[in-house]
């Protein structure tokens, strides 16, 4: 297995990894797994109105995983909220050099920031209402 | 972490050449030494077959055979696929059955899957949760038509130290030649195919000081083989080729050196002390019963890690997924699968062996390391569901330092 | 007698390890160097599959060829064996046949029989009283079931370059792919398989400053060939076993420094003054065409004497009787029997060959050796009928002081 | 192949090689070839009464070959004449450790040296007449 640079990089001192700290209307969280894979992945995002300010995961995987999720987690920071539903997978292919085998387990990392963006809409179009 | 002291640990996939060794190659190389061709009439020639001569009588010694019967080889994959096809394909027609075990090297089973597709038959014998392969099953396992035994010596993932004298003995009973694959037994566990009634045995340099590259299958004189390769007269037709007197004369070394009486305890003290070490990690398991161990491997399952994710947190320690012929792939290895473990189970486990030049600190190191591995990777999956993290009962807390 | 200066004239048997070779092999050998399994993925693993990597690419730019097809193996005899059995295996059943020469290496010609006995049909084309092999005969051979042509590239007897070009534009004509055994040819004559049309091509190391027991097929991408070897994926699963790093560094370093535009001359010029001081001695003839020779190997019939006296008596001067593989062989070389020399004069012709370290020194000296050597057995048989003195008109007299 | 150290001796400095000097009711010739095996021989003796005093030989053949010849010249100096019908092959073998493979050109040396007795015992019976 192939690892490049930026692999190595991010896996040794994973950025992003964590959790986001407090609750509130502008926190959501989302879980995916894939038990054939070897792969489960956890995002919490906090966003401000219409721009992320924190993202950060857990993860069990391979180094190519953890590093994505690490490079999502980054990219997620301070763009817009939309950009949870438009991950930029062909980046993130390009910047961590993926080998094809592993493009499977992005997947669940998509699934899991995508639960988020879910999360998040759905507590946008209702209040949060306590109680 | 680049700069960190590289530790290595994977003397079963291949090992440094003893300085002693070297300096022997050397010997046989340049226009000053011993160079010419072992088959060349010439008096240059006959003194590169001396060499070549008095390299096979060390190595005939070391297992306890008769020099003559040695056939070198490019290493223990060729001596294993050499014995496999060439004593089955000696066999008549209807006595083509072979029966080995699901724990052998990928040259042995893929040796033995060769076989089944030229239309002979091969029954393959499991092992016990311990990696150890039961000599009633072998016995059960043999038929009137069975012309070959194929069980190792010391499994290379495990270092279970398989029954041979006991396997041996039914073999005998029902005059089956056994060929043992012996490539991780040399200068680690006394192998003698005379007292043990091996008729066949496969040998390696590369993992015991020698040179990788060169290995010998040893020939029992009754035993037929048909060889593989074709051409020269080399070594009876058995095997041509031009022989190449600085691997075997390095093997003839390597061989001469590594003495299991001496080796073997001191090994066995280090990997006592990794083993130690390792399993004060929560969740860790031997994979194997040490008690059978061979001195120089210990496989260990790291539940609630990845094992890639592992080994790459750990690259600058040298340690094996399974062996390292299949180190690029990602299946589970065949051996631990055949013990019974699940594929989590599998491929979070790591091989790690110790040899001549492995000392007490690079055990501590090591240890040390995997830990802090192991423990940074199970925070970073903090919250994954049981599958992935059942090895524990939620003790660690978050770390805010990484992130 | 044994304590003349022995002078090395065996190059084409095999090569002394050029310092440069066996410095660069060490660098792969002890614990301080690179010699971690190639296959493992950890970082000392990579570093030494890094060097392995190194090597290919020099290699295949010799031969003009795309690394990725190169396939390391235990030398050219398996090289040969992989080309012809792996393609005849892989042909469909109906187009299992082979056309060679009757003047290829035992490797080429025994792994045909060996293909033959598999139920495959070979053709063995002959060759001229050159030596030489005609494009001609070989088209006329090729049938539509002819799935593999194997001519090689230098005559390792006679030193014939084969026509390679002209016999790889009637196989691609033919849409039949061209194997090339060139293990002679390295750092001596160039061959460029893309150039040329080649599909296959056998390379070893030794002829050329390399190492003994390393070589490579090279197989272009087009072209399908079966393993011979079984057991883990190396190479493709093509050829299976731990990589011998040193060996294949010590490889790529002579085939780098084995420049045939430069050492190619050099060799040519210490070979004819070799010739022409041997044809100086009564009846002695160049076996094959000197305008068509490889610029390292010279071969001389010496009628007149028995070739097993004249080579002891020459013993302390590495020379060989036809190649070394079958040099303890009495029967007469297969090559010069196919160019038509009667077994009288096969057996009494000697095959020298130069290489980097030969000096003009020790070609004068070897010259004036076997003139004495000549002279000596002559005397020895003064009297003796046509049929073993048919090379002169009765000119030596008999010396008294001998007997 | 494998040569003994006597060979070796025998090959590089053949004692006995060459002719007997002179004519002579006492002398005798013999020659015996096999083109099969690539091999000629001539022994030349010179007999004084029942003793050989000089035995000599010319060869063409392998160094077992002429090292044969050589160790058959030196033994039959000095021996009885009816030595020359019963040479001592096995002492031979012993002596030179000729291969099997060689044995046959032995008997080439044994032709050559028997057609001396024979020229010999005729040459004994009838005196040798001139003209
Ligand atoms: C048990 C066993 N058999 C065979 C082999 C193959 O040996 P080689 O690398 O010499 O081909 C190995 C190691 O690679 C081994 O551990
Ligand atoms: C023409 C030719 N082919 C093949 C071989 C075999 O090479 P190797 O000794 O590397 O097996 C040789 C030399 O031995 C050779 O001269």
């Amino acid at each position: 297995m192939d690892y490049s640079a930026e692999v190595e990089r991010r896996f040794d001192a994973p950025a992003g990894a964590g959790n986001v700290s407090g609750e509130g209307p502008g926190i959501a969280a989302g879980e995916a797994e894939d038990k054939v894979l070897n792969v489960w992945v956890r995002f919490e995002v906090q966003a401000d109105g219409d721009t992320i300010r924190e993202a950060r995961f857990r993860v069990y995987g391979c180094p190519h995983t953890i590093a994505a999720a690490s490079w999502i987690a980054e990219s997620l920071r301070g763009a817009p909220v939309s950009a949870l539903e438009r991950l930029d997978i062909d980046g993130l292919k390009r910047a961590l050099n993926v080998p094809k085998e592993k493009l499977g387990k992005l997947l669940r990392i998509e699934d899991a920031v995508r639960a988020c963006a879910e999360q998040l809409g759905a507590a946008g179009t209702r209040p949060r209402v306590d109680g | 972490m680049t700069t960190r002291r590289r530790i290595y640990l994977d003397h079963a996939a291949t090992s440094p050449v003893d300085p002693a060794v070297s300096a022997e190659m050397m010997r046989h190389l340049g226009a000053d030494g011993t160079f010419a061709n072992p088959s060349s009439s010439h008096a240059m020639g006959r003194e590169a077959a001396r060499a070549v001569e008095r390299a096979r009588r060390v190595i005939a010694a070391r297992i306890g055979a008769d020099p003559a019967g040695l056939v070198f080889t490019s290493g223990a994959t060729e001596a294993n696929n050499l014995a496999i096809k060439g004593v089955l394909a000696a066999a008549r027609p209807g006595r083509r059955h072979l029966v080995t075990t699901r724990i052998e090297h990928k040259s042995v089973l893929d040796a033995a899957a060769a076989v089944e597709r030229y239309g002979c038959d091969v029954t393959y014998v499991g092992c016990d949760g311990s990696g150890l392969v039961s000599p009633d099953e072998i016995e059960r396992a043999i038929r009137p038509e069975t012309s070959l035994v194929s069980v190792m010596h010391v499994n290379n993932e495990t270092g279970m130290v398989q029954p041979i004298a006991a396997v041996a003995e039914i073999c005998r009973a029902h005059r089956v030649p056994l060929h043992v694959d012996a490539a991780q037994s040399a200068g680690k566990l006394l192998l003698d195919v005379r007292r043990d009634g091996v008729a066949l045995c496969s040998l390696t340099a590369h993992k015991c000081g020698g040179p990788k590259g060169i290995g010998a299958l040893w020939i029992r004189d009754d035993v037929t083989v048909v060889p593989l390769l074709h051409g020269g007269e080399q070594q009876r037709g058995l095997r041509p080729g031009t022989l190449p007197t600085h691997q075997i004369a390095g093997m003839g070394k390597a061989f001469e050196l590594a003495d299991p009486a001496e080796e073997g305890p001191r090994l066995a003290a280090l990997r006592d002390r990794l083993r130690e070490a390792l399993e004060r990690i929560d969740g860790a398991r031997v994979n194997g019963d040490p008690a059978r161990a061979a001195p120089h491997i210990l496989n260990v399952a790291f539940p609630g890690v990845d094992g890639e994710a592992l080994r790459f947190a750990l690259r600058e320690i040298a340690v094996s997924a399974g062996s390292a012929c299949m180190s690029d792939n990602p299946e589970a290895s065949h051996v631990l699968s055949a013990m019974g473990l699940t594929d989590a189970a599998a491929t979070s486990s790591i091989r790690f062996s110790v040899g001549r030049t492995t000392t007490a600190d690079e055990i501590d190191a090591a240890a040390t390391r995997v830990r802090d591995a192991v423990e940074r990777l199970r925070r970073l999956a903090l919250g994954a569901p049981a599958w992935c993290s059942a090895w524990r009962s939620a003790r660690l807390t978050d770390d805010p330092v990484f992130g």
